[in-house]
């Protein structure tokens, strides 16, 4: 019956081809389950960036889909994450948000275990054992695959999963505007103290399709452009660049990944921006022509917001941040946000962008309010039985988007959506949903690897 | 007994004002709330970190140089009012019903002197109860630590630490005034 | 296992013959899931009153089952229910309880609905959409069928069901007296302000069903019969024609409505009430007068609690109100109560009666908070893998109706059992659960609207 | 300085009569409790609803004309103490354990004077903490108006409205007095 | 999909020749259920204290998994246990914590129960059921057998079960270090005034096996070490007899009970205690004098934490306590707990106890504070997907336990581990969980009660 | 009025006392928290029950015979105080984020005079939140009796009486002192 909807996904719920996805994937509670399974523990998933564990025995908990993993650097220097479960019964080994340690004692029984994940302490080992425990079996439960991309790191619990290069694809690029330094030298991000950590009712799709370039619901920021937040001081939230640009959705098709991109005329500068404040000015002017001087063309490209699936979002402009979804069941999603500065910006710059970043973003962000406001009764108002029977629109700009799309001797990878006179599509959306799809149905990733058949289909 | 007196009658005239200041906020009087503003008020919320015994140093977020929930002068706050009254700001649409509830009022300092201040350091618990549309709750519970200056008739608000009981926040948003 | 209890409805769980019913329709999830498909997006539901929307624009933001839905009235003057939830994303349209408007536009992206549903207003409609969106098929979700009967509206999700006077049968004359005015007239009612809203924890069956005529439970209310309530100043919450009428159970058999109805003695006036207020006594007096002339032998029915199938509860005599139980999952129940005055009466008539209403009915009535308590704790303490195990006893007055009771040379239509000397009987449960049952097991309207093959059976 | 102390001494006596009353509730000390109620008390609590901003006006249903929580006077609060006090009002059998707490008490008017006043009227802030049976728990906040008139010893509460923040209101019952 | 985990119990989850258990049992909702079915309303479950009910018409209202029954004593003087829910339509009859009564009376409408639990009031019995209802069916549901073991009361809602004595086999002994007096008199035990009821959010099974016999955890309690607790004002929780005793843990195959035991030498006294009090070290002195008067050889047995299946922890030394960890969901448990002393102690001593006791056990019980805590994480990091796929480990001293321990020429009954060098096992656990599978796998006590099969065995 | 004044001036010194230790209690401050309180105090929480109407007599478990939540001396007041700073007392570690809101100061007596008292007895309310790791929450409502004593500079606490408006506790553990 429907209340409790469909027992679990099949692919009739995200219709591509009508453009339109069935409520059921955001409310129903089975395919919730069914999500944790395919999704959270098969996908890459971001847990945090290595400036926040500088040091050996350094550690920062963070989350991977529902859980608990602890990030640590071990005595080597190594970067590892775990699952925070201890093997024993199961407690919770490290209980606070960061921090250095050189062992994590469990508070239970006493098992402790190295920052690289081995199993070091056990008491009355000899004694209550034997000494038959085989220790080497039972350290932490560690992550099949991490990568260290520029900084921030990445895991996956899947052995079978691709590298994340390869997982990214050719949103590397895009992914690189927000690790690089504006002034284009690579990953000169830094990430400012604290962590937002927030929850929100409503399910993590909302959020993640949100971020993948939801240029439609400007509207619902009118308020706070009427009140006036730029970092300018003026009431737009954007930038003068936008007037000159080209602005794209970019997908990248069988990956999952999309964002909005602003494509610089040839040859001609930013504007400047920031007038209000000349020593940030003059910072982003210059790094502006470094970057151009650093990456030739492609320092024509600005970023702004995208996703890396399945719930990474990017914003590689100001408020430069990233975030993560965390699902925390089917109706409510925990939003964690880092916030990202250049190491080598004068302080000034880091304080003004501060500034703005803070009252941009989060629970008390005054444009990120109305988004979440949204996403809530978005969700609530979409969980009764005749609201389950009427699928979403996703028709915005179906069959828009080019591949290979060049625009004054610049060739931008993936499928493209010109949305600079159109002003917006749901390209993005539709192509978070079909990977998704694509996740939910296959059972290994040999079937998820799709460019790998595309690719020996070419080579044949 | 005097001075006595005098410590009395200046807690009472405080505690007034954090009332009269809660009053105008549950009745969205916002234009008013922001007169009792400083105009160069400083308005921190930092967040906190579960951190280690004997780590305490660590456990909150830095004004000024840490990213935190609030941490804004006059200008913000006014633009965050200004963004109330558009009547569009949805996670303000239809109007949150808020109670300030504000107790354990102590004045820390008082300068010159309990008989003549200018000057006013105080701390009190704060619960802010809101609720809105049908039935959305959150309950917010910490303390409060404000430096009063005298301006002319009344006083005003020159500086508010918050220190919010929570770690994850477990509330949406932050829409309203703490 | 039985603690979730079977898996979905069974027809052994209701066994009139035996007159037991299992816990298990009152506490099991699945039940409860399977009630939404069946017999909410298929029976006939209480939205509001004409009297709220009085002119175009107008709007009152109402329930149907777990669901938002808004009750408008067009530019044109036409009465529309929908759905409260945007076609686009799903967000909850309107978030306001009632008032005027133009449009509804949703705070999200911007759709804009007409107060007739339809989808009026697509930013950027002609460039992001290519004017490709079909608007007319894109409008507010808007129910199959409505009626409004003499001011109250009534709505349901399905097409196939039949109109809601032959959804109501024979009920009509018992609805009415909830309806026209206490002189007999049509329709007469007006809602007082401020709709009643709050939270009780149990299945919404428990309300339904001592509205549908527990006439068993008065023990339950002695305290308010000790400190006293009555309208009059009396002790009792009842009235003086209690002594000399018969007090009657009527069921619709097939429909799944009942009442409790008093019949008064063929020739005698009805009784004098509210004798400690003259003005309100003299209404009464006039009322009753008027009502026989207009109603002839008719007039002799008094109104008492009653119930519409599934969840819309009647109260014709004072405090005269009606109320919908909306389920808000098994364990919740929303209820929602409007209170009804004639419009014609004095104010020191309308005054009084408001008065009783407020201090009788509602989370602050002091009769109905002991209903709640009995509610709640039945409810809780049915929940057990034992207590399931042990269906509640519906055995009172078996086999005691009778098809055309008369008295006094009036009629009285549905099946009847005449409660004045046996006190009660559970009647009225039986001929709710086996209705009940009935939407639980049919998979059509053909197989539910069992009269018309009756009539076909008769016919031939 | 005097006019300073006549208003603390006053508020401080308002205070202490809200406490006091509080007490007698918490206590169930009913019969006392309705001593402290002038015969021509008006108790009114409205209920709220989610209205567009500027319209205002109609967020609270009207006293005396439209359906509201409670509008009424002594006797129907006198009836509400006798069926608690029957022992079988089974929504309070066993009784709730309730705190009710005031903070923020503001004396808004005082007449004729602070130094010698016959009337007051005064605004808090309520919390409602009841809890019954086992785990049954609800927990009520918003604001309260009350209007006092001297009755010989002591004050007798003369007027009172009562301002929940909710809509949907999140208990089952309100068998007990706010 | 695993995060609402495998659908039900199956018998690969609990490898005790593995040592394993998996993290499925802890924390999935549809196991619960299962417990719910095959557990709590076949096994035989601690109630409470006869002298909590000295009198006729006496009642305490208790729990038996997660439903409320009255545990009272009729006017004969008989005692029963009844569902706490009305038959009629389920509403709680009884919501007091305990009292005396004559009738248990409905607050609906009003049917009443005897002490006996009979239906002995039926409002209208003769008008409105025309005396039809077959009061006999129709009286308070009560337990199908139920056990005054020493006072302290037992019940089961399976008529199938063994009796007590049986269910118990050799326990019987250790239990009786819990309900005889000090001084080895039978059934000497009174319970204190007040039990203590909080909520703790883990499986019912982490308490479970905790009391069990987990001689493992002390570093847990480290803390409450370094403070001090002890009666005799020393810092460590335990006592004297320690250092010349053997410490044990026993099982009982076959029933899923097991428990530490210290078993004193042959011939020697046991140690002084409590030096700091004279008074109660006297008492002690001349209890344990008593006892191994009283008891001979098995005087040396001295108590300590353990487990009668499935959810009964016994505690016979002090703080000398009874509890049962009641299910309230998969992660949520109600730990009930009774506190016990000597009736005929001297009050210096009860008052001395009475002081430990409640500085040690229970919500603010120092040593019991740090239990809490680590079952709360341990289950809540259980539960995700990831977790869910790494089993428990109770490889602690496995195959170690014999048949027919003796030590100075006492035998003990049992499977035993002698702990007294290795420090720890984690036999009991897997006596436990061994028991556990058999109730969740076995479909009749006939398969339950193995114990008589291999009698039978022996026999041929 | 001196006698008003008096009681003013004692109900605020107690008022400020309660608020003192508030503080000391939510900023960890156990050490000085334990100065303010009496050797011989006596630190009692009794557990409630549900009772019919007329056996109010049963709702509390007794003082020193019954089992209660808490009823003990400084010596056990002061164990738990260094258990938690073991920094090894996992159920406060990490450490809970508490606050204590007191409301309701009611001086109940005082001895010799309020002018000069030497003892006094305090009734007030209080609410309790904590939370603790990520969104572990609880809150705590109830009534404090409380016997004040004069010592030296300051007041001490020398008894203090726990109600609780819970029958199950609601909360895994008691960690924190109320
Ligand atoms: S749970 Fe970690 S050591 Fe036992
Ligand atoms: S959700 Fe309504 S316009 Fe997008
Ligand atoms: S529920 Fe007990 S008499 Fe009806
Ligand atoms: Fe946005
Ligand atoms: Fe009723
Ligand atoms: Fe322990």
């Amino acid at each position: 019956m429907a209340s409790n909807g469909t027992k679990g996904y099949h692919p009739g719920l995200v219709d591509l081809d009508a453009g339109e996805v069935s409520r059921e994937i955001f409310v129903n509670a089975d395919i919730y389950a069914e999500e944790q399974e395919r999704i959270f523990s098969r996908a890459w998933l971001h847990v945090g960036h290595e400036s926040q564990i500088p040091n050996p025995g350094d550690y920062f908990v963070s989350s991977m889909g529902e859980e608990s993993v602890i990030l640590c650097r071990d005595r080597a220097g190594a970067i590892h994450v775990f699952l925070n479960s201890c093997r024993h019964r199961g407690m919770k080994v490290c209980r606070y948000d960061e921090g250095t340690t050189a062992v994590f004692t469990c508070p239970y029984h006493g098992w402790s275990y190295g920052t690289d994940g081995r199993l070091v302490g056990v008491p009355y080992f000899r004694e209550a054992y034997h000494s038959k425990l085989d220790k080497a079996k039972w350290g932490l439960v560690e992550v099949a695959q991490l990568c260290n991309y520029k900084g921030s790191i990445w895991a996956t619990w899947d052995k079978e999963a691709p590298s994340f290069q390869e997982y990214l694809g050719d949103f590397t690029r895009y992914l690189d505007l927000q690790l690089d330094g504006w002034d284009g030298r690579e990953g000169q991000a830094e990430i400012l103290g604290g962590v937002q950590k927030w929850l929100v009712p409503c399910n993590w799709k909302f959020p993640a399709e949100n971020f993948s370039g939801d240029t439609y619901h400007n509207i619902s920021h009118r308020s706070v452009d009427l009140a006036g937040i730029g970092p300018s001081g003026r009431s737009r939230r954007d930038y003068g660049e936008r007037d000159i640009s080209r602005k794209l959705h970019v997908c990248i098709p069988d990956r999952g990944h999309q964002t909005i991109l602003y494509l610089m005329p040839q040859g001609e500068p930013t504007p400047v921006a920031y007038q209000s404040a000349p020593i940030v000015s003059e910072y982003f002017a210059h790094c502006e022509a470094e970057k151009r001087r650093r990456r030739g063309e492609y320092g024509r490209f600005v970023g702004a917001p995208g996703e890396v699936f399945p719930n990474t979002a990017l914003l590689s402009r100001q408020p430069r941040t990233m975030a993560v979804w965390h699902p925390r069941g089917p109706h409510q999603t925990e939003c964690w946000r880092w916030f990202f500065v250049d190491r080598d910006a004068p302080n000034e710059v880091k304080e003004f962008l501060r500034d703005y970043y803070i009252r941009y973003s989060g629970p008390a962000g005054m444009t990120e309010q109305d988004d979440m406001e949204n996403w809530n009764y978005a969700h609530k108002a979409s969980q009764g039985v005749i609201a389950r029977r009427h699928p979403y629109s996703y028709e915005q700009g179906m069959d828009t988007a080019v591949r290979d799309f060049e625009w004054q001797g610049l060739q931008v990878p993936g499928d493209v959506v010109d949305i600079t006179e159109v002003q917006s599509s749901e390209q993005p959306m539709r192509n978070l949903y079909r990977r998704w799809n694509e996740f939910m149905m296959a059972d290994s990733w040999a079937e998820l690897a799709t460019w790998r058949r595309n690719d020996r289909d070419v080579a044949e | 007994m005097d001075e006595r007196l005098d410590r009395l009658l200046l807690t009472q005239e405080i505690a007034d004002f954090l009332y009269a200041e809660a009053e105008l906020l549950d009745e969205r009087r916002y234009q008013e709330w922001l007169a009792l503003l400083a105009d160069d008020i400083r308005y921190w919320m930092p967040m906190r970190r579960n951190v280690k015994y004997g780590e305490d140093g660590r456990e909150f977020t830095r004004e000024k140089s840490d990213i935190n929930w609030f941490d804004e002068g006059k200008e913000t706050l006014s633009r965050r009012v200004k963004q109330i009254e558009t009547g569009i700001h949805w996670a303000e649409e239809p109007r949150s019903r808020i109670s300030h509830m504000v107790s354990n009022v102590q004045v820390l300092a008082a300068t010159p002197s309990f008989a003549a201040a200018d000057e006013v350091s105080v701390k009190c618990r704060f619960l802010i109860y809101r609720n809105r549309v049908e039935t959305e709750t959150d309950i917010l519970v910490g303390k409060r630590e404000d430096f009063l200056r005298r301006g002319g008739e009344s006083w005003l608000l020159a500086r508010r630490r918050i220190i919010l009981d929570q770690n994850v926040l477990l509330s949406k948003n932050l829409t309203f005034f703490i």
